[in-house]
């Protein structure tokens, strides 16, 4: 397993280059979640628009993983519906705990199935879910979702 | 006995084919202080520590994940052996830190909430509550609540035994009420041998509102145990006694109650965040597990689950029923002798102290001793438990899976040998 | 580097003949995690399992008599390590234990005194009162001492840092006061690598009548240390960091503070007397030892012991020095790299942070790790160092005995390539 | 080694027949000790006689090595000096920690040398040092002995 199955280019081209970072002017939800053994950090917000579509903010620190993971969730979710959102999250949950088997649908996870080989990885994957967790708790905070439909531990 | 192989489980046990005292061949006896450890426990231990040691959860390098995945592997494994999940499992470094850890909970919980740190209520105690414990409790579920109580001005009540070795459980009425904050029990006597009705008292202890705490320390390695079924808050136990390595030590709660307790040993590996003015902690198990872990005696405690889960449970237990019954009869009818504990193998475990009349406890593991028998003498840390039945001290058998009816036969052969001796008429 | 000879060593390590990541062969840098065990301590276990496994202290049959030996044997020899009687060792099962052992005392006498039991004043504590630890401590340097100033309304307060790593002695005049009940300090930062003169802040607390206690986790393994001359009450360090089992801690006290604590864990083997209505303890070191101990894990310490003094401490040292200060010259130089701790080799350890430019440190430990490369990255359980530092974490490299300056040079290629890959200007 | 080696005839016939048990009517100092153990008692007093010689009065529970060890101290110190005594407790801790190797001098030590074969088992050594440490403590709170010169750990 090469380096670059971990570190594939959309991954470094997201890190490098942030889609969307940035808070809200008006955000309905926030969560702000740690990872304890490295200290990267992601601020997730989330609000509505007009139409129902998720809005995005963030804004973290932290490596190359967890910030792109960020970037690219931004990227995905932004203008859904929080039903169509979730389902998304739940398949980036999913290829995470693939161990590297999953034949990620492109579909579904556009530039996020670049994550593929974060899987491989055990310790780096907490990094990718980083930014996914906060969504999470972000949507359960503003109301968007409750605990019990949002349970995926 | 069908199932239990005696002497091809032995043959897995390097230390019984030693010989002790001149050349006798080594009975041992004395399981429920610590049992033996079969070449699979040794060899996982060993081969961790060959192939992947590293600090578990602490690092990213494929050693560190190699090392928290044997971890992580090791407390599923032993979750799934009493029939809790993973994050239901605290690694202690033995039954006594399992226990000290619940007993912590509270006293910890009366001082944080009277400088302003919030706690869960159920944890704060204060005069007039009450702690209830048994009269057979070890040392290790009686002392710890004994500090609890002199730290927060709680009391500390005890159930009565019968002259049978048996909780009088009719006591409970009045001993279960709405001061009743914690419930710790002992699910199998180590001196006595009984097996308490600890659902039952689970229960009650739940109807008014307590904690309810068991110290399955000589129940899990021996029967099959759905700490589930126990109904029980926590429930701890050592690694030791079921064939695993020293220093490691299990406590299972419910994630009810391990989010609700406030953590016990603090330090690296337990937080969220960490500030100089101050820290939040991480979701349990993590909360309770401080500092480097046991990585190699967690893999080796899962060595020990995979043993006995190919044994089975079942078959253990019954191996054991046997034996007992077996033993009771024998001792039963020894002259001299007096069975400190149930005198029937029902609700019973195969731990049996005894006295013989006119040889003090001492002297009689003494010669069992010298005869190549390891059996445990003095008051088991069970001493209240002792003054109870007025008994300076037993001797003790505690026969595990490598036993079998010959070493019983070689006790009664033993007492005969120490009435002989110290010229006691039998 | 006279005196080691690494080839020799690793012959020694099984672990380091593996390779990982496709075939790489392993250079373990993180020893400051935990070290890697030498077959000398892996076969004392064993072969401690395999003839004389029984619980020690707890029997009087051959086996318990041999267990109880080989485990007061292997403190005397930890003892003897660091210049102390086996009276003064207590065993844990980490360092973290062993600070909270010692911080405990304090929330625990002020808790018992409050409810009349008759306590060292010294350990009482209450609002006013402060204790003073260092802006570098790891986790368990801090967070039990932060949980006993929420526990009693004490203060807490720290050294700040120079922007070289050192502590602002000058700092000192203004934190140290009459209301200073407790100093506890790491002798060798895990994180910044800097040594502290612990002797001269031990010497002003105990001016104004404060306990000091000593992290001594980073120094004995990688040093000769004589505790007594670190004129502290109380040193606490890791057995896995000095190539002993995990599960095995030790605290170092004088007689007279380990008289004057009361007990933390209680249970068996710790007590004088037991009866339902109160006990009384046993003297040091077993009050603070309850349960079944950690036998094994303890005569593995004394091998890893036997192991270093072979070697010689000061060898040992002096071979760590020579690859702090190659590392320190090459890392120094390297464009775009930051070391984050002093960057002159006296009075400082072989633990070497760093970050790099432009990369993130576990981004730059994963590049590391992908040629074979073990190294830490994080907070390394000092996140108020980082946050002192204005870095979110580091990468760090931990020598030890088995590597030598080849190991530093693949480092510093490891970093080119992570600057290559990322395409970092250096 | 045999077990007739630790379980000497002298050893059995004082557990038998334990020589001037009993408590003084007058005890100057009284100490009363345990094996935690194994819950081994003896409640050890002392007190002097006009000569100046040692009263000796004694009670216990325990095994052979513990009681029989009682007995024998009875025997060999009451009467004499303390400071006499104590060179016999002396000689007797001294046995104890031989580890079986010693070659006890029976005229200092009388009966208590049939305890040599104790020294070989070392959970049994605490079980004869019992009444032996209880004296010392006795000595010391009747002021008979001053803590200092009365180490021996
Ligand atoms: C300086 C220092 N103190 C304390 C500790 C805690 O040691 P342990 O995790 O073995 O309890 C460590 C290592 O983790 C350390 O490096
Ligand atoms: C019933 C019971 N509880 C608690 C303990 C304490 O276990 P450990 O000494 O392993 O902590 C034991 C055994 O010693 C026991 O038998």
């Amino acid at each position: 397993m090469s380096i670059e199955s971990l570190y594939q280019d959309i991954i470094l081209d997201h890190y490098k280059n942030p889609r969307g970072r940035g808070l809200l002017a008006a955000p309905l939800g926030v969560a702000f979640h740690v990872n304890p053994t490295c200290g990267d950090e992601v601020n997730m917000q989330v609000a509505t628009a007009a139409d129902g579509g998720l809005l995005i903010g963030y804004e973290g620190t932290g490596c190359s993983i967890s910030q792109a993971s960020a970037s690219v969730l931004y990227e995905l979710v932004r203008g859904l519906p929080v039903a169509e959102a979730e389902k998304i999250r739940m398949a980036f949950l999913e290829l995470m705990h693939s161990q590297g088997h999953a034949e990620p649908d492109e579909e579904v996870l556009g530039d996020a199935i670049a994550f593929v080989g974060v899987a491989k990885y055990p310790a780096r994957i907490k990094c990718a879910l980083l930014p996914w967790m906060a969504l999470q708790d972000a949507e359960i905070k503003g109301g968007l979702m409750t605990e019990a439909n949002g349970d995926q531990k | 006995m069908a199932g239990i192989e005696v002497a091809r489980i032995k043959a897995d046990f390097p230390i019984l084919g030693r010989t002790v005292r001149d050349n006798k061949p080594l009975i041992y006896l004395d399981s429920g202080a610590t049992s033996q450890k079969p070449v699979e426990v040794l060899d996982a231990e060993r081969a961790f520590y060959e192939t992947s040691n590293a600090a578990a959860h602490r690092g990213a390098h494929q050693l560190a994940e190699e090392a928290t995945g044997a971890y992580e592997s090791a407390r599923a494994r032993v979750g799934e052996f009493v029939g809790a999940a993973s994050e239901n499992i605290v690694f202690t470094k033995n039954a006594t830190e399992s226990l000290n850890l619940a007993a912590y909970a509270f006293s910890n919980s009366t001082a944080l909430a009277r400088w302003g740190t919030r706690v869960d209520p159920r944890f704060q105690l204060k005069p007039g509550d009450s702690v209830l414990v048994t009269q057979m409790e070890h040392h290790a579920n009686l002392i710890p609540w004994q500090e609890v109580c002199a730290k927060t001005g709680a009391t500390l009540r005890w159930i009565p035994l019968t002259d049978d070795g048996r909780l009088e459980m009719s006591a409970l009425e009045e001993l279960i009420d709405s001061s009743t904050k914690v419930v710790s029990v002992v699910h199998q006597s180590n001196i006595l041998g009984t097996i308490n009705p600890v659902a039952e008292i689970m229960a009650r202890a739940h109807a008014v509102g307590a904690v309810g705490v068991v110290d399955a320390c000589q129940s899990i390695p021996h029967m099959p145990v759905d700490v589930r079924a126990l109904g029980a808050d926590l429930v701890a136990w050592s690694g030791h006694k079921m064939l695993g390595p020293t220093g490691i030590g299990v406590l299972y709660g419910t994630g009810e109650i391990l989010n609700a307790m406030p953590p016990f040993l603090t330090g690296g590996s337990m937080i969220a965040t960490v500030e100089m003015e101050g820290s939040t902690y991480a979701p349990p198990p993590q909360k309770f597990e401080a500092g480097v872990s046991m990585v190699a005696q967690a893999v080796g405690l899962a060595a020990a689950v995979d043993y006995l889960e190919a044994l089975g449970m079942q078959q253990v237990a019954a191996h054991e029923h046997a034996l007992t019954e077996y033993a009771l009869l024998l001792l039963g009818h020894l002259p001299g002798v007096k069975i400190i504990g149930p005198g029937q193998a029902e609700d019973r475990g195969s731990a049996i102290s005894f006295v013989v009349e006119g040889i003090h406890p001492h002297d009689v593991g003494q010669i069992l001793d010298n005869m190549g028998i390891a059996v445990r003498v003095g008051h088991h840390c069970a001493w209240p438990t002792c003054r109870r039945f007025a008994v300076p001290a037993t001797t003790r058998i505690s026969p595990y899976i490598y036993n079998d009816l010959s070493d019983i036969d070689a006790v009664v052969e033993g007492i005969c040998e120490a009435q002989r001796f110290f010229k006691v008429a039998s």
